[in-house]
């Protein structure tokens, strides 16, 4: 992290660094991480070690994406890790009817989530930090109850073959992810609901007074949250090629909500930044990597994360404009 | 109310006090106690049809189960109330714990000492980051959370070192019992009633709502936003520590395997005790009722008895959602004006 | 000897130069105008005075000592009570707690004495003609009442200097004279007061000196009774005296545009909602102006936000161009061809963190998008027209609202409403907190706007502004509908009187 | 996390899975109600609670829930009460509080923690209620703080498989150690018994790498494959439960390796493990076996009639190899 000049009147150099490190600072970050391990850890150069990284970042950014969107309207959505476990949980059941009709349950079983957290949202009101509570806690108990509690291995190979195969050299995984990051930076910027989800995170009010739909987009945003997250859900399944609904996306909405914010979106609303959200995810897959490969413990691991987290978030925070 | 004005200046404001008073009133009213609405009805639902739940033993044994997350809950609703959230209570009540363990062979002052200064200053690391350098709390705790997780594995060779509490009288004060309850639930009482005055009477809680209700107002008015700020997660601290050494002397060791998820209850109690997660409006009354809410779905869940733990899970978060909205439609039934 | 001076200000922010050495000098005793356009500097002004902002360069002296002040409270301390233009009070607490805020009385425990706070509070609001149960919220207060609590809160401590960022724009004219009333006792005790406000004749009324800013620099300091109205718009505008002479007080024409034989483009039939509306009722035909006239909280801004699907009602009937909107909702009346300017700008207007682009397309996406994608060349050619129409100064169609001065924020919301095509105009406040250059582009643009055959109606605190603005003007009392004024009746004297009589039948 | 979980079909076959207990040596500590100070109960009529610490969602879990919940069946316990703490420790505590407080007269704990229990004893022994403790021992007096612990040594679990470890591997070589959850007292001593035994017979295997997986598949893989990346050379992996250890055997395919490349040993002994071994991934696997409840109700109905029952009740523990592995796969659970 490259420390701020301070300097007791703002020159144009200063400004224009503090004018850009909000916005790169995670890049940069990045690169800092990588130039270190290519100097201090063995064997990080190498493409089976990127590879492997993106493989293990890429259902986080997935989730991340949803997230992204979900904070962009001012909300928060804590059940994504209980989507994913309900995805999961359905898959063994309906890949007897074939890859298409699971990948379709585990889909719609999102979409069911995400759309009881936006009605409650939207229209009961509630905030979304509680509104998604309820399913954070019920859904992967549901989840588990449908799965009768067991871990199922998964043998399907068109199935498996999202979780590791490859495409051009690069596994399948990836490219999904990275459709997915195109899909939603798309959406964002040039379709009339993304930038209604900005409106309506920025000014809730003025977007209602406005004559926006609001509780449509916003039951939309859960939803689509939802999806990404089962989508997720799905791949990891496919990944670790079993499904075990108590332990898939244990703990990954605090994951996804730093991605998000690391990558410079502000919890605030009314801003997404979709490709700081993968940088984000992607410099903390980099920083428990780093961690790994020097074999420190989880207590050193968990302490230089709150560190990093503290520093990216610091460098990108929004100076108070207005 | 009261109509002083001169007769010579008109009265400017002419609205109807009388309906208008009265619809605040009332909303005020069943926005604080709504929780306390709900948790009556449960009671009642609870104690018609469960005989195990009627026992005295087991009103005392709620209640000091109760009390860490009580005190966690309240340090959460000072923090809330000025628009902020405090997601490292539950690695603060663990290490605290931890920390109260360890420190008992110097005696019960320094079980209490220790975890106090640590969690207390954790806090305070919190609290000037948020209110000095304008990162969204809900960050800044996170990382805390991460920080004082990875502390306390630090300290207790990855968690797989288990402190025993060496002294006597903290032993005692963990399982000991005034009137038949808790000692703990004594010292909760008395905290929660310095928090309720603190609040309501001293400037501080003056301080703390009108930082929540609108912290530009709030400075441009001459309040010590930032102080303040800095003042609630030093507290928040000081009482998850404190409930992780009362929580020590009750279970006679410094547990590591705790408080995973304990933020998120005490948000809930918080927000469904009335208190608005946007800040600058919310009670302690509230929180109780709250705290108390959870405890008792827990028990009762319980008495249904041999219920599997994810159907346990899935009543818990239905639960949880009828509560909030059951509650929010009790407030809004009054908002349509 | 000065009370407070400032010398070669400067306060720079990104991209901007908010004040360019801008020196002033406050005596005592004085009521010093601190007038300038939008965005001339004035609040910065303000706020660098009192600790809110550090100046970037440049010296501050008060009672003719050095003086520096970290934080508000700092100024507050020594002397320098302010009433800030934008918020500045709490609204989720109560009254007396916002009157006391930081100087509660305590008792012999050192805990709050919330009755003798309470009674005091009375005691103080009472002198400033309010009079209400001081445990309500402050947020359920009428505006004017609220900028009262502040006025009390900020004279209440002993403070030496006074200072006052439009005071007035949310005020009854029978509460400005409260206020100088109390301007004048602080005057009289040798109380120092700055005061800023864009109504020229508050400032004749009460003001001593005056200091104009333009574009963060100064540009004339001196006797107010010195200078000649003409002359102050023209040094306030940067334009010369003999342009700024043929237009009169207001820009409107004062010719009724309406026709009289039409059928009325908006109908509204016996609007009920609980405590707040009671049977509201009457039309407007295309091409004319209705002004809704009546005392804060009359219902004014209730009715229009019913009207917009905003506002919760009971019963009633709403016809557009003689179609009936059942069930209003924002959404459906932006449909049937609403389009509702809110009163408060800030908090149900602008989106303030999206480009001044965003914000004038956000009503009307659909239409500039094919499938659910937007099409950019669309955005930009109605983009480009209102800002053109409109005026809009901003560095490019990309800066964030947030950025503008408030006269140009308003105009961008006015640019978002007619990008609806909207049938029916419904205006609360245009004119609120903007200078009077942009107010004169407002005022003519509403002219021009019903000249066009749209429906208007227009709500404003400003008699002479809704008098000389509209061609009818409903006047409202408790929500209810107590009058209208038509043809030559449309006075401000007339207005008053409606106003006064009924008030006084009632009771 | 729990520290054993594993992979499809729960349910005992009494059979092929039952517990056998380590034969005791003669001068081992046994209790007798006369001790305990309790009084003489007819289990059938009495009051039992058994708490489950970790959800019912793995085999090992829902194995042992099963198992004491049938048993109880099978015996004619008409008033058996269970909770489960959902691996919250706190509530592990006013679960058994609370039952204590509805009057049970027996308690089966499965603990969370082998520490904190003073509040439970404070209470349970003022009710003189024997508390059978199962699959993890509380540090505290046995028949006076509780009665017996019935479960596996889990440190002798680790020298076993260390001992499998260093067979398969030749005795040479670097082996990386897939840890259970932090803070877990399984994982503590699953390790250092494995650390011990390894230093003591095979002096040249390297333990080069240690990073937990909490007891999870998915964490497995991941840390294994990051350790494929850092670590190319390494020879054996050992996974302190089967689940981590299955994780890991998909990160050794993904990374390209051939079974037996690299040897996998770990404890728990479900099918998806003794699988593996079938299968030519795994070499070994060292069983923990859930099914408690018939060991528990004997140790009880023994207690109540007034007969002595040792302080400590270890079971044995059978062990999976390539030997023996496809013949007994029927047993594993
Ligand atoms: N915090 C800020 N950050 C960036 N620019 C600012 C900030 N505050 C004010 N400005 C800019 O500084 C200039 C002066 O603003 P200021 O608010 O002082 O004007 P004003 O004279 O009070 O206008 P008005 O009559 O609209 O209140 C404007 O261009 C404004 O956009
Ligand atoms: N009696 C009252 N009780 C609660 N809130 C009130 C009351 N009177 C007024 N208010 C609030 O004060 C504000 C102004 O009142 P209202 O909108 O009714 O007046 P108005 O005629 O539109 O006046 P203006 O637009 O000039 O402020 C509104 O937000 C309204 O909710
Ligand atoms: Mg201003
Ligand atoms: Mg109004």
């Amino acid at each position: 992290m490259s420390t701020e000049t301070v300097a007791t009147r703002p020159t144009l150099d200063t400004a224009r660094l503090k004018a850009w490190l909000p916005k790169y600072g995670v890049y940069a970050a990045i690169v800092l991480l990588v130039v270190y391990n290519i100097f201090f850890t063995p064997y990080f150069a190498t493409w089976s070690n990127l590879r492997i990284q993106l493989i293990q970042v890429a259902p986080i950014v997935i989730v991340a994406l949803g997230m992204a969107l979900v904070i962009g309207t001012e909300g928060i959505d804590l059940s994504v890790g209980s989507v994913m476990a309900l995805a999961a949980a359905f898959i063994p059941l309906y890949l007897g009817y074939g890859v298409v009709a699971a990948i379709i349950v585990a889909l719609l079983a999102g979409v069911a989530v995400g759309f009881i957290n936006g009605v409650l949202v939207a229209k009961v009101g509630l905030q979304p930090i509680v509104a998604t509570l309820a399913l954070f806690v019920g859904g992967r108990g549901l989840a588990v109850v449908i799965s009768e509690g067991k871990l199922v291995d998964i043998r399907n190979s068109d199935f498996l073959y999202l979780g590791s195969g490859d495409l051009l050299g690069i596994p399948v995984l990836v490219w999904i992810a990275a459709a997915l990051v195109l899909v939603v930076g798309f959406v964002v910027r040039r379709t009339v609901f993304g930038r209604r989800l900005l409106a309506i995170g920025g000014n809730r009010p003025a977007a209602e007074l406005a004559g926006l739909p609001v509780k449509r987009v916003l039951i939309m945003v859960y939803v689509v949250c939802a999806v990404l997250a089962s989508i997720a859900g799905l791949l990891s399944v496919a990944r670790i090629q079993s499904s075990d609904a108590s332990s898939v996306g244990l703990l990954i909405e605090l994951s996804a909500i730093t991605a998000v914010v690391v990558g410079g979106t502000p919890l605030t609303g009314g801003k997404v930044r979709v490709l700081g959200t993968v940088a984000g995810a992607m410099l903390m897959q980099l920083v428990i990597a780093t961690m790994i490969k020097h074999n420190l413990q989880p207590s050193t691991t968990e302490m230089v994360q709150a560190v990093i987290i503290l520093i990216a978030v610091y460098v990108a925070r929004e100076r108070k404009t207005r | 109310m009261t109509n002083i004005s001169g007769p010579e200046t008109p009265a400017i404001v002419a609205e109807d006090v009388r309906k208008a008073e009265r619809t605040d009133r009332i909303v005020g009213t069943v926005q604080r106690q709504g929780a306390l609405a709900v948790l009556i009805v449960v009671l009642v639902i609870a104690l018609a049809s469960f005989p195990n739940f009627r026992s005295f033993d087991n009103a005392a044994t709620i209640l000091v189960a109760a009390a860490p997350p009580m005190l966690i809950a309240l340090g959460m609703t000072f923090v809330i109330i000025t628009g902020g959230i405090d997601l490292s209570v539950g690695s603060l009540y663990v290490l605290g714990g931890v920390l109260a363990a360890w420190a008992s062979q110097y005696g019960i002052l320094a079980a209490f000492l220790l975890p106090l200064a640590v969690c207390g200053a954790i806090g305070l690391a919190n609290g000037l980051l948020i209110a000095y350098t304008r990162m969204a709390p809900f960050i800044v705790t996170l990382a805390a959370l991460l920080g004082a997780r990875g502390l306390m594995r630090a300290i207790s060779s990855e968690g797989s070192n288990t402190y025993l509490v060496q002294s006597d009288a903290l032993r005692k004060l963990g399982n000991g019992s005034f009137l038949d309850i808790g000692y703990q639930v004594w010292l909760v009482a008395a905290l929660v009633v310095i928090g309720m005055v603190v609040l309501a009477r001293t400037r501080f809680g003056s301080s703390i709502y009108a930082v929540g209700g609108s912290e530009d107002a709030a400075s441009l008015m001459g309040v010590p936003v930032r102080r303040t700020k800095v003042w609630v997660y030093v507290l928040s601290g000081l009482l998850a520590g404190l409930a992780g050494a009362i929580n020590a002397a009750k279970l006679g060791s410094g547990v590591t395997v705790l408080g995973t998820g304990m933020e998120l209850d005490a948000i809930a109690a918080v927000v469904i005790g009335g208190t608005l997660l946007t800040g600058g409006a919310g009670t302690i009354a509230g929180t109780i009722a709250g705290v108390l809410l959870l405890g008792v779905i827990q028990n009762l869940i319980n008495q249904v008895g041999n219920l599997n733990s994810n159907w346990q899970q899935v009543i818990s978060g239905t639960f949880l959602a009828l509560v909030v909205v059951a509650q929010t439609y009790l407030v809004r039934l009054r908002r349509v004006t | 000897m000065a009370l407070l001076e400032v010398a070669d200000v400067s306060k720079i922010f990104p991209g901007v130069r908010a004040l360019d050495s801008v020196s002033f000098t406050l005596q005592p005793g004085e009521v010093h105008a601190l007038v300038g356009e939008n965005g001339a500097g004035k609040s910065t002004l303000i706020k660098v005075l009192t600790g809110v902002y550090q100046p970037d360069g440049g010296e501050l002296r008060y009672q003719d000592q050095p003086a520096q002040f970290g934080t508000p409270m700092d100024a507050q301390r020594a002397g320098i009570s302010t009433i800030y233009q934008e918020v500045n009070l709490v609204p989720l607490m109560t009254v007396a707690q916002n009157l006391f805020l930081g100087r509660e009385p305590r008792n012999s425990f050192g805990m709050i004495d919330r009755g003798r706070m309470d009674r005091e509070a009375r005691e103080v609001l009472a002198g400033y003609g309010v009079t209400t149960d001081v445990r309500r919220q402050l947020g359920t207060l009428a505006l004017g009442a609220q900028q009262m609590v502040a006025l009390a809160r900020a004279v209440m401590i002993d403070a030496k200097v006074v200072i006052m960022d439009e005071p007035t724009s949310s005020l009854e004219p029978r509460e400005v004279q409260t206020l100088f009333g109390v301007i004048r006792d602080l005057h009289a005790k040798g109380i120092g007061i700055i005061y800023v406000s864009h109504r020229l004749d508050e400032l004749y009324e009460i003001c001593d000196a005056v200091t104009i800013l333009r574009d963060g620099k100064l540009v004339h300091t001196g006797k107010l009774a010195e200078l000649e109205r003409i002359k102050l718009v023209s040094l306030m505008l940067g334009r010369d005296m003999a342009e700024v002479r043929r237009e009169g007080a207001t820009a409107f024409s004062g010719e009724g545009t309406g026709d009289e034989s039409a059928a009325p483009v908006l109908r509204v039939r016996e609007l009920n909602s609980r405590h707040k509306l009671h049977d509201v009722t009457f039309d407007v035909r295309p091409g004319e102006v209705v002004g809704l006239g009546g005392l804060l909280g009359a219902g004014r801004s209730e009715t229009i936000k019913a009207i917009g699907g905003a506002y919760h009602l009971d019963s009633g009937e709403i016809e557009v161009d003689g179609k009936e909107l059942k069930k209003p909702t924002p959404v459906r009346a932006v449909k049937a061809g609403i389009a509702v300017q809110p009163e408060d700008r800030k908090a149900e207007g602008i989106v303030p963190g999206l480009s001044v682009r965003e914000n004038i397309a956000l009503a009307v996406l659909p239409r500039v998008s094919r499938g659910g994608f937007v099409s950019d060349s669309k955005i930009d050619e109605i983009v480009d027209r209102y800002m053109k129409r409109l005026r809009i100064k901003a560095s490019s169609p990309d800066q964030a609202v947030g950025d503008l001065s408030g006269g140009n924020q308003q105009k961008v919301l006015l640019a978002r409403l007619l990008a609806t095509d909207p049938k029916v105009l419904l205006l609360d406040e245009p004119t609120r907190g903007i200078d009077v250059g942009a107010k004169a582009e407002v005022q003519s643009l509403i002219d021009e706007l019903a000249g066009e055959g749209l429906g208007v109606v227009l709500v404003s605190s400003d008699a002479e502004e809704l008098v000389e603005g509209s061609d009818r003007v409903v006047v409202l009392r408790d929500g209810v509908v107590v009058g209208t004024l038509t043809g030559t009746e449309v006075t401000t004297e007339d207005l008053m009187s409606t106003i006064a009589t009924e008030a006084h039948r009632e009771h | 996390k729990s520290e054993d979980s594993d992979t499809a079909s729960s349910g005992t076959a009494p059979s092929a899975g039952a517990q056998v207990v380590q034969s005791a040596s003669a001068d081992a500590a046994t209790c007798t109600l006369e001790q305990f100070g309790g009084t003489k109960i007819d289990l059938k009529t009495a009051k039992v609670g058994f708490s489950q610490s970790e959800k019912e969602a793995n085999p090992f879990r829902i194995a042992e829930t099963q198992s004491i919940k049938d048993e109880a069946g099978k015996l004619g316990i008409t008033q058996l009460t269970t909770t489960n703490a959902n691996s919250q420790f706190n509530k592990q505590i006013s679960d058994v509080e609370q039952m204590i407080d509805s009057g049970v007269q027996l308690l089966v704990i499965a603990p969370l923690n082998s520490d904190g229990w003073d509040s439970v004893f404070a209470k349970a022994s003022a009710k003189k209620i024997p508390i059978v403790t199962i699959d993890r021992k509380i540090n505290a007096t046995p028949c006076k703080d509780y009665l017996t612990f019935i479960g596996s040594d889990f440190a002798e679990q680790g020298k076993r498989a260390a001992d499998e470890m260093a067979k398969a591997m030749g005795n040479k070589g670097k082996v990386a150690i897939l840890l259970g959850a932090p803070g877990n007292n399984v994982t503590t001593l699953r390790t250092s018994g494995f650390k011990d035994q390894i230093a003591k017979v095979a002096p040249d295997i390297q333990v080069v790498f240690e990073q937990t997986g909490n007891f999870a598949r998915e964490e497995g893989q991941k840390v294994t494959e990051q350790l494929l990346q850092s670590n190319p050379d390494i020879n054996g992996i050992y996974g302190e439960n089967d689940e981590m250890a299955l994780g890991a055997i998909t990160a050794l395919k993904g990374a390209g390796k051939k079974a037996g490349d690299v040897k996998v040993v770990s404890i728990d002994g479900t099918k998806g493990a003794v699988q593996a071994i079938v299968d030519g991934w795994a070499s070994a696997v060292i069983e923990s076996n859930p099914r408690f409840g018939p060991l528990a109700f004997e140790t009880a109905t023994k207690f109540f009639a007034g007969e002595p029952v040792g302080q400590d009740i270890i079971i044995q523990d059978r062990q999976y190899g390539t030997d023996n592995a496809k013949a007994d796969i029927s047993a594993a659970y």
